[in-house]
């Protein structure tokens, strides 16, 4: 247990990063990306974590009756989330691009094509 | 050529992942109790009268950081607008009226004003309770989004004039930037909280610039994510390529 | 014990997150996607983190699904108006 | 650990690891009924959660999920319309039980909170989640006229 979220959060990326490898079409591979995105996610919140602690917000209960978990983590992770959506919007806006310009959105063929 | 590629991969992964293990134990133990960082946070947000820690730390203690986050999402809507442009050789169709069975129309006209409320509350009770202007926009820009659901693509153009969202975008960046800006007149620091009174705590009023800031970033990211989805849709349902072209 | 809900999220996230890779095609990829997203979004809420897990339901559950889908219907109609009329 | 976190934990090993089975294999049509009940076994486990940690406040999650997760489907529902015109998919019986659990769910979050503002708000899930996931399920097995074009 001490280190399996880390190790989680490993993994998923090794794997993100083995589809954006592997990938045959571009929109898969933003989905790969969007993988590797979450394992950040986890690495980050993982970090912040505390045994028996509750989320750092005091609209239902007394500030200092529980412990918090660490709320600084949290804003990073919550504003890389938003950004992630927008990354993926616009790498998809990309992918469409070439998608009109090429033909075709297997990353393989747009290689010969080039020559 | 595809069995180096793989073979560049696995040499790769398998050095990546010895290395990330390697550097697992090394991390603050999972579920530890020592945040520097978090209770001085805590303490912070307290003192200003924010119940929600995490939207103090986004509002407040580390606006500038929001700041340099809201332009990223300006520029990505910015740069999806110009790549998905109707080029010279697209015209537009006119899509074809969808036939929508009547009970998922009924769903979304109910769900859609409700799904509208819940967006602006969330944005609303951002410093109290969990969420703010992020989350609160994404669902208030996704409920619009059910009339594309719940009729056709016709009807969500009708209520979705294009350039208000797209100026509303631009005049939210700018309130946020004057919000921060306001600081600085007042003789203390960019985007520093100390011109308005804290309130009460636990209130809708509280947290002193921390309110306004979340809402600008609420209609922000709400016209940003209209603008990208409209883009798409465009994409999708109307823009055709001229025939043999 | 009492960590056991933290581990079997952790799971469920890692065993998504290949199947989501794993799928080749990109309108089934949304799918798991979506589902991803909501494995994520519980996993936040038992990290105590209900902000994050929040704005991962708003953009998991509808915002990414869409944008793929609409993408996948773009490219897909390209390639029958590329070979249709031709 | 108490009572509510162990039933949260069970529902989301039993429906996460149905849904994950379900959404990834088989033809197009199960895996988006898959994707819809996957909203409806994670929500109520998001309120067993929340009661669980004695936080009224986290009932938001479940709340928009349960407000954006038929949405989800919906989406899907009418961009592969083509497809899932030819299979029809249904699970009457899954739909059925998963709305059943999610009454339940609301119902013992309920009758262990104070009547209020908070019971309405869980009502209100309660019914949105319902209600979507139903309508959902109709969508895609076209019980009514498929969707056509735009």
């Amino acid at each position: 247990m001490q280190i399996l979220p880390y190790l989680v959060a490993a993994y998923v990326f090794l794997v993100g990063c083995y589809g954006l490898a592997t990938s045959r079409n571009l929109i898969h591979t933003v989905g790969c990306l969007s993988v590797c995105q979450a394992a950040t996610y986890v690495l980050l919140l993982a970090v912040g974590y505390r045994d028996g602690a509750t989320a750092p917000v005091f609209s239902d209960v007394e500030p200092g009756s529980r412990p918090v978990v660490d709320p600084v983590v949290q804003a990073l992770t919550l504003t890389d989330v938003v950004v992630g959506a927008t990354v993926t919007a616009l790498l998809l806006a990309l992918v469409l691009q070439v998608a009109k310009r090429h033909g075709t959105v297997d990353p393989d063929e747009l290689r010969e094509l080039r020559g | 050529m595809n069995r180096l590629r793989l073979w560049l991969l696995a040499v790769g992964g398998a050095g990546l992942t010895a290395l990330l293990v390697a550097a697992c134990p090394g991390l603050p133990r999972f579920g530890g109790r020592s945040h520097p960082y978090g209770e001085r946070a805590v303490r912070a947000s307290l003192d200003r009268h924010t119940a929600n820690t995490v939207a103090s730390v986004n509002f407040d203690q580390r606006a500038y950081d929001t700041l340099g986050e809201m332009s990223i999402l300006f520029a990505a809507v910015l740069g999806c607008v110009v790549l998905l442009r109707q080029a010279r050789d697209e015209h537009r169709a006119r899509p074809e009226p969808a036939a929508v069975a009547r009970p998922v129309r009924r769903y979304a006209l109910i769900v859609l004003p409700v799904a509208l409320v819940t967006g602006l509350y969330v944005v609303a009770h951002g410093q109290l309770s969990p969420g703010g202007g992020f989350q609160g926009g994404v669902v208030a820009a996704t409920a619009l989004h059910l009339l594309y659901l719940g009729a056709d693509y016709g009807a969500l153009e009708r209520v979705r004039p294009l350039a208000v969202y797209e100026t509303s975008d631009a005049l939210a960046v700018c309130a946020y930037l004057v919000l921060g800006l306001a600081g600085v007149l007042a003789g203390t620091a960019f985007l520093a909280n100390t011109l308005l009174p804290y309130g009460t705590f636990n209130t809708l009023s509280s947290g002193g610039a921390v309110p306004l800031l979340n809402a600008a970033i609420g209609m922000e990211v709400a016209s940003a994510v209209v603008v990208l989805l409209a883009t798409f849709l465009d994409q999708a349902v109307e823009i055709e390529e001229k025939q043999g072209s | 014990m009492s960590d056991a809900v933290i581990v079997v999220a952790l799971l469920l996230v890692a065993a998504c997150a290949t199947a989501a890779v794993a799928q080749r095609d990109p309108a089934r990829q949304a799918l798991v996607l979506s589902v991803l997203g909501l494995f994520l979004a519980v996993l936040f809420t038992v990290l105590q983190a209900p902000d994050v897990g929040l704005s991962q339901l708003a953009v998991g559950s509808a915002l990414t699904p869409l944008l793929i889908m609409l993408s996948v219907r773009r490219t897909r109609r390209r390639g029958r108006t590329k070979e249709g009329p031709e | 650990m108490n009572g509510w976190i162990l039933a949260a934990t069970v529902e989301l090993a039993g429906g996460g690891a149905a849904a994950l089975w379900g959404v990834t294999t088989g033809p197009t049509g199960r895996r988006v009924i898959a994707q819809n009940l996957a909203t409806s076994a994670l929500c109520p486990a998001l309120l067993l959660l929340s009661q669980g940690y004695g936080r009224p406040s986290y009932v938001d999650l479940a709340l928009l999920l349960a407000l954006l997760g038929p949405v989800g489907t919906l989406v899907f529902a009418r961009l592969l319309a083509a497809e899932l015109e030819r299979e029809r998919p249904s699970a009457w019986a899954l739909t059925w039980a998963a709305a059943g659990l999610g009454a339940v769910v609301v119902a013992a979050v309920c009758a262990a909170t104070a009547p209020g503002r908070a019971t309405v708000k869980l009502l209100v899930v309660g019914a949105l989640l319902i209600g979507g996931n139903v309508i959902a399920s109709r969508a895609l097995s076209g019980g009514f006229q498929g969707v056509r074009g735009g």
